[in-house]
């Protein structure tokens, strides 16, 4: 039970992690039904950037995060500009294709600019231990699920109330009526893919602090698994992929404590096929009538 | 209906010596040629085999599947045990992998196909890493260690004689009642059913004939390499094929095998930009989807040029092709 | 003989109810029209009969054989087919192959005969290649056989629906809106076109706005509004009927009137 | 309907089109590399086969260092019997169809005298038949796996085996510190884990320790707090954990944050690199590892090169770079002893190297070709540096 406790704090960690690139995932999949493939690559170059930032620079924390969001909102602006507009109007697997290509740039480009290897990352705050009745959780962890939880909750509100969201999610309903309401859906898909980039970004960076390791190809894995989360969450759906994200990363966990370990990415997939079978649009997706 | 049945076996008997032929010519090259071009006529032939597979299941029929290595890789597990267990001849490994991916094709497909669009890609996406993960795991593939003592039993005509024999089979299912179908499928499913197409039905068959394909493809892949691990056949190796379907034309089987011939030979070609040659892919996907995003031979109707170029004035009643 | 009858059908989505305890039948050989305001739940009741909405309520019944639960394409082979309003063509394939694929139903060659291209499968073939042209051919396509269905001029592509749904040779026919975007020499001529068919024993079951011709060529029109039957009769009578004009002229048409999405869409 | 000729003619054209590209791909082949100064005689050709992008970047891009090394060093000196030494390198970015290709075009078109790779084992099961049937030397400085130098005289390897060393180390560990509950970590999508698990398991058994909680994490995860939590609940007296450096290192990492301070860590030669102590800090001290050399007490000649590499490279070599350093220069020192570079003569020179002091250790191939490294060293990580706990004499037969 106290192990079972342990795991659940373990796993709500790993969990934030996935829910805030799954947010980047939903979002641009709502508004223009593409699944970004070069995604995991932009949390990897946010990883990347807070470390070069922590370790050359020897930044603080909030500085390091700030910039990996940066600099990941920038590489997502640039890829919806340079990969995905000219293909707007072209078929949806074109675009992906072209997701795909950007994806192995990006990794490749890493490779020869840092080499292969992992890299630790330096210590940006002392660790301690808090000990909470049996078990105990890190302060890593009460950052990771502390920050999440705070982009979470903003991206929420911002969605909710500002003019830019009710527009964003305008487009993510109807593009061709929000268009004609005067909704300037260039920029609103281009904030749309900013936003979801520079969450990917504070994934990485955190990620970066809590695993100890950042290496070019961490976003591919990271990537589909969080694609999954939103899907399991029902994409299109903030608080979904918040769901997704963290039930995957319990789910995880959980394959741990049963001595399934190895089959923990089965688990992670297999639930999400279960989940589309029974419900099509995932845990809290809209039913999408069929369109006659 | 005499000179229909005539007509036919002239036509069976024209197949089977296209067949010989090719496989009596790919003899005399394989003596020939170059090992190291051999060679890569060799995974040319098998990635033509695989990506026709994909290109009617997305293609044809419209079905996004991010999962076809994982058929290739139970064809290729299949066929090795066929051979190095049981002791079975190399064309029953064959046909063993083919119907292993086959029947795991419509096990899949059954449920899953109700899905749609993107929801159909994650699902087959899901499947394939829960497929690599079970080999990774299993004791009779030898797990991550791989499947040692596969005998190199591929030869250029077997290859060669397969990959004509599935162009062949392809195109004549792409001008059938069934093939169609598929394409009636992929183009608008509610006026599909509305004229009495089971949609379901013949999405599963696309799936069955793509991952036996598939399945086809591994065994000539592992019957090739002589070891096999679950790492071969990863997520980034669909992906691989999906590119050559979708490089060469989604749906045009002239493009699919164009868009294979280049992806299996860019590698080769790029060699010379040494560290930058994965970059450059990267690049060349991208400028290639914006530049001509229906593949190389997207609204290009090879069928009609050809036969244009070969019986000038005859008409053909065969009608356009997608 | 009634050739098809809805029983007390009834459908809602999600609160609202599209269609409300309708009764139709629909005599073996006729024209029948079934008119309409916008909204009013026409296109609805043609989805209700092909399979593609389940009915919450009622049944429906094909020559005494019930329908309700029955997947679209079933009910396509049992000899039901229809046209879109709005058009749905299988844009990238050519004209010819459109309408062969219509003729999938009547095919009897499975996935072994396609791949050996066996005998039977050649005389099929020539035979639903036959009659596809013959199809093309009355509608007046018989030149566009190789063009792309997207590339049809707007006329065009609505008979290419018509003749995809015909040449399965169906026993019922249900046109929705087949003159919608139609020019008035277009529209004489489709006249002429449904009758016609109707000639060769197919049943016909017309979704229509344009009055002329409906009032032209219609035996019994059925009119409903907010999803109920609010009047049945021939064109004279529907012409002189009180609540019929009521809702086309005193509330209908021209009144802005919130479009109901689901039964609008078609 | 269907015209029988005109589907023969289809057929044909298709053929033929397929034939001509693959003979089009003739023409230039793209080679990288360096050449001597002074090209008097016909270079001597080393193919390098390896990852130099891709998830197994890590290890060809090690290997590469060191051979690139050996060659300047060997060029400098007047490379091989007087010809210079051209170093031709391909990426097969860890992919099969890719390795097949590369060697058929390293024997047949660059016409190579002898191939160093792949450091994957899989990878140069695959090679390894290819260069055999073709009478080239190919020796992997990686793979520790079984079925290699089996399939023929031209294969070879300098790596430390783990089924030598493994049982060692285990033996030391049970035995002489009396480390008898093991938790062990297996990274199962690893072939190399994997094997060296398996060996470890036997060991530990015979040696009359017990397994008493076995994880399985793999390769490329970073987060391992679940398993560590179940490590910690089994309460073992050391982990063993056959595998490469950056897991045990977040592995270690995570064990000292949840308050196993003092447990050791066992494993095979893959946790030896710098890298180790980069990621896991003050982590991974007490870390213990078998290698085929120690970096704190070296051999001069290990010395030597670790401070000319540091110099030239601006890092540590790590072990792979040591290995590909060996693995040339055995092959060199084979050519020179033969006094010829073709694979047919040399190959038996080579397969007589008997106590060759390299940098990565003692090699000796025994009477089947397969390599032996005496002796083994175990290793233990102290304040930031691997230091010397014991050196294990092999027997050479």
């Amino acid at each position: 039970m106290k192990d079972l406790m342990q795991q659940l704090i373990n796993g709500l960690a790993l969990g934030s992690i996935y829910a805030l690139i799954a947010l980047g995932y939903t979002m641009v999949y709502g508004i223009i039904s593409l699944i970004n493939f070069a995604y995991g690559e932009i949390y990897m170059f946010g990883a990347f950037t807070g470390l070069i930032l922590a370790a050359t620079y020897k930044t603080n924390v909030v500085v390091a995060l700030l910039g990996g969001m940066m600099l990941s909102l920038v590489l997502g602006v640039l890829i919806e500009r340079v990969a995905y507009k000219p293909l707007r109007r072209s078929s949806r697997l074109s675009a992906l294709i072209s997701t795909i290509g950007v994806s192995i740039f990006l990794s490749t480009l890493m490779v020869l600019l840092k080499g292969p290897n992992t890299q630790g990352f330096p210590k940006l705050f002392e660790n301690k231990v808090y000990a909470i009745g049996n078990f105990q959780i890190t302060i890593y962890q009460i950052v990771i699920i502390g920050v999440a939880a705070f982009l979470m909750l903003a991206l929420h509100l911002f969605v909710t109330y500002t003019r830019t969201g009710r527009a964003m999610r305008a487009t993510a309903q109807d593009q061709d009526a929000a268009g004609l309401m005067g909704v300037n859906i260039d920029r609103i898909i281009a904030t749309t893919f900013a936003i979801g980039s520079s969450l990917a970004g504070a994934a990485g960076v955190l990620a970066g602090i809590y695993f100890n390791a950042v290496q070019p190809y961490m976003g591919t894995m990271a990537g589909l698994k969080a694609f999954a989360a939103a899907v399991l969450g029902g994409i299109g759906s903030i608080p979904g992929a918040m769901l997704g994200g963290l039930m995957i990363g319990l789910l995880e966990v959980l394959s741990v404590t049963v001595n399934l370990s190895e089959y923990k990415d089965a688990f992670a997939f297999g639930i999400l096929i279960l989940v589309l079978l029974v419900k099509p649009s995932g845990i809290m997706g809209q039913k999408i009538n069929k369109k006659v | 209906m005499r000179n229909i049945k005539n007509n036919w076996l002239v036509q069976v008997i024209g197949f089977v010596l296209v067949l010989i032929m090719t496989g009596l010519t790919a003899q005399g090259l394989s003596r020939i040629m170059p090992p190291y071009y051999l060679q890569i006529g060799f995974f040319i032939g098998i990635n033509v085999i695989m990506a026709l597979g994909l290109n009617l299941i997305a293609g044809a029929t419209g079905q996004l599947s991010l999962g076809h290595s994982a058929f290739m890789s139970i064809g290729a597990y299949a066929s090795a045990i066929a051979t190095v267990t049981l002791h079975l001849p190399f064309p029953v490994g064959i046909l063993l992998g083919g119907l292993a991916a086959c029947l795991f094709g419509i096990v899949i497909g059954f449920p899953t196909l109700r899905l749609s669009g993107d929801y159909l890609a994650i699902a087959t996406l899901g499947f394939a890493e829960i497929v690599r993960v079970i080999f990774t795991n299993m004791q009779i593939t030898g797990g991550a260690i791989g499947f040692l003592g596969i005998k190199n039993l591929t030869t250029f005509p077997v290859i060669m004689i397969l990959t004509v024999a599935m162009i062949a089979v392809m195109m004549w299912l792409e001008n059938s009642r069934n093939g169609r179908a598929m394409l009636a499928v992929r183009e608008d499913e509610i006026a599909a059913e509305s004229v009495g197409v089971n949609i379901t039905w013949y999405k599963i068959q696309a799936f069955a004939i793509g991952s036996f394909c598939a399945g086809v493809g591994g065994a000539l892949f592992a019957h090739t390499t002589t070891f096999i691990q679950p790492t071969d056949f990863g997520f980034m190796k669909s992906i691989e094929f999906l590119n050559m379907v979708v490089l060469g034309g989604l749906g045009s089987i002239p493009g699919t095998i164009i868009g294979s011939v280049v992806l299996t030979t860019a590698p080769e070609f790029l060699r010379f930009m040494a560290n930058y040659r994965m970059l450059v892919y990267g690049l060349l996907l991208i400028i290639m989807m914006i530049f001509r995003p229906h593949g190389l031979l997207g609204g290009f109707n090879f069928r009609q040029a050809i036969s244009r170029a070969l019986f000038l004035g005859r008409r053909i009643r065969q009608g356009a092709k997608v | 003989m009634n050739i098809l009858e809805l029983q007390n059908v009834t459908i809602s989505f999600g609160g609202l109810t599209a269609v409300d305890k309708l009764d139709i039948q629909v005599k073996s050989g006729e024209i029948l029209s079934l008119i309409g305001p916008n909204g009013a739940g026409k296109s609805t009741v043609f989805n209700l009969i092909t399979g593609l909405y389940k009915p919450s309520d009622g049944a429906i019944l094909f020559q005494s054989e019930a329908l309700t639960g029955s997947p679209p394409y079933r009910i396509a082979k049992k000899g039901i087919t229809r046209t879109f309003q709005s058009i749905r063509l299988f844009s990238e394939l050519s004209v010819l192959h459109n309408v062969l694929i219509g003729t999938h139903v009547l095919g009897q060659a499975g996935l072994f005969h396609s791949i050996i291209r066996s005998p039977l499968m050649h005389s099929e073939e020539k035979e639903l290649r036959e009659k596809a042209m013959a199809a093309l051919d009355f509608l007046g396509l018989a030149d566009k056989e190789h063009e792309k269905a997207k590339n049809l001029s707007y006329g065009e592509q609505r008979r290419l629906e018509i003749a995809r749904a015909l040449v399965s040779n169906p026993k019922i026919l249900l046109l929705d809106e087949p003159a919608a975007g139609m020019n008035p020499f277009e529209k004489t001529v489709l006249m002429d076109i449904i009758r016609k068919i109707r000639d060769t024993g197919v049943t016909i079951f017309l979704v229509e706005h344009d009055m002329t011709l409906v009032m032209g060529i219609s035996e019994r029109i059925v009119v409903l509004d907010y999803g109920k039957k609010i009047a049945e009769g021939s064109p004279v009578k529907i012409r002189q009927n009180d609540s019929v004009i009521e809702a086309y002229l005193g509330s209908g048409q021209f009144r802005s009137r919130i479009r109901r999405k689901e039964t609008g869409a078609c | 309907m269907f015209k029988p000729n005109r589907k023969v003619l289809v057929s044909l054209g298709v053929i033929l089109s397929l034939l001509l590209i693959v003979t089009g791909c003739g023409g230039q082949s793209g080679t990288a590399g360096q050449t001597g100064t002074t090209e008097t005689k016909e270079p001597i050709k080393i193919g390098f086969l390896g990852a130099k992008t891709g998830n197994t970047a890590i290890y060809g891009l090690g290997n590469l260092k060191g051979i690139k090394f050996a060659v300047d060093e060997l060029n400098q000196k007047g490379g091989i019997l007087g010809h210079q030494v051209q170093l031709i390198e391909d990426d097969d970015v860890g992919a099969k169809d890719q390795a097949i290709n590369i060697t058929n075009k390293f024997i047949t078109q660059d016409k190579v005298n002898a191939i160093i790779g792949d450091p994957l084992t899989g990878l140069t099961r695959v090679a390894g038949q290819i260069a055999n049937s073709k009478n080239t030397v190919i020796m992997s400085a990686g793979c520790t796996g079984p079925n290699v130098v089996e399939i023929g005289p031209y294969v070879f390897r300098d790596t430390l085996l783990d089924s030598v060393a493994a049982p060692a180390t285990m033996k030391y560990i049970i035995q002489e510190k009396g480390w008898k509950k093991i938790a062990m970590i297996i990274s199962k999508n690893s072939d190399y884990s994997v094997g060296v698990s398996a060996v470890f398991k036997q060991a530990i058994e015979a040696n009359g320790g017990s397994v008493i909680d076995e994880e399985y994490i793999q390769d490329g995860d970073t987060d391992f707090s679940a398993q560590v939590t179940k490590i910690k609940a089994a309460n073992p007296d050391v982990i063993v954990f056959g595998g490469y450096y950056t897991e045990a290192a977040l592995i270690m990492k995570k064990v000292r944050e949840v308050g196993m301070k003092d447990i050791a860590m066992v494993g095979g030669d893959g946790l030896q690199s710098e890298d180790l102590v980069k990621i896991g800090g003050s982590a991974v001290d007490g870390v213990i590892s078998f290698a085929g050399f120690s970096p704190e007490q070296p051999t001069p000649t290990t010395q030597k090169f670790m401070d000319a590499f540091k110099a030239k490279n601006n890092e540590l070599p790590d072990l792979f770079a040591a290995n590909g350093y060996d693995a040339m220069m055995i092959i060199a020192k084979a050519m020179t002893d033969a006094n010829s570079a073709d694979p047919v003569k040399f190959k038996d020179t080579l397969a007589q190297t008997k106590n060759y002091e390299g940098v990565s250790g003692t090699i000796t191939f025994k009477a089947n070709h397969e390599v032996i490294k005496s002796p083994v060293y175990l290793l233990q990580v102290k304040d930031g540096k691997f230091e010397l706990l014991k050196k294990v004499p092999v027997a050479l037969n």
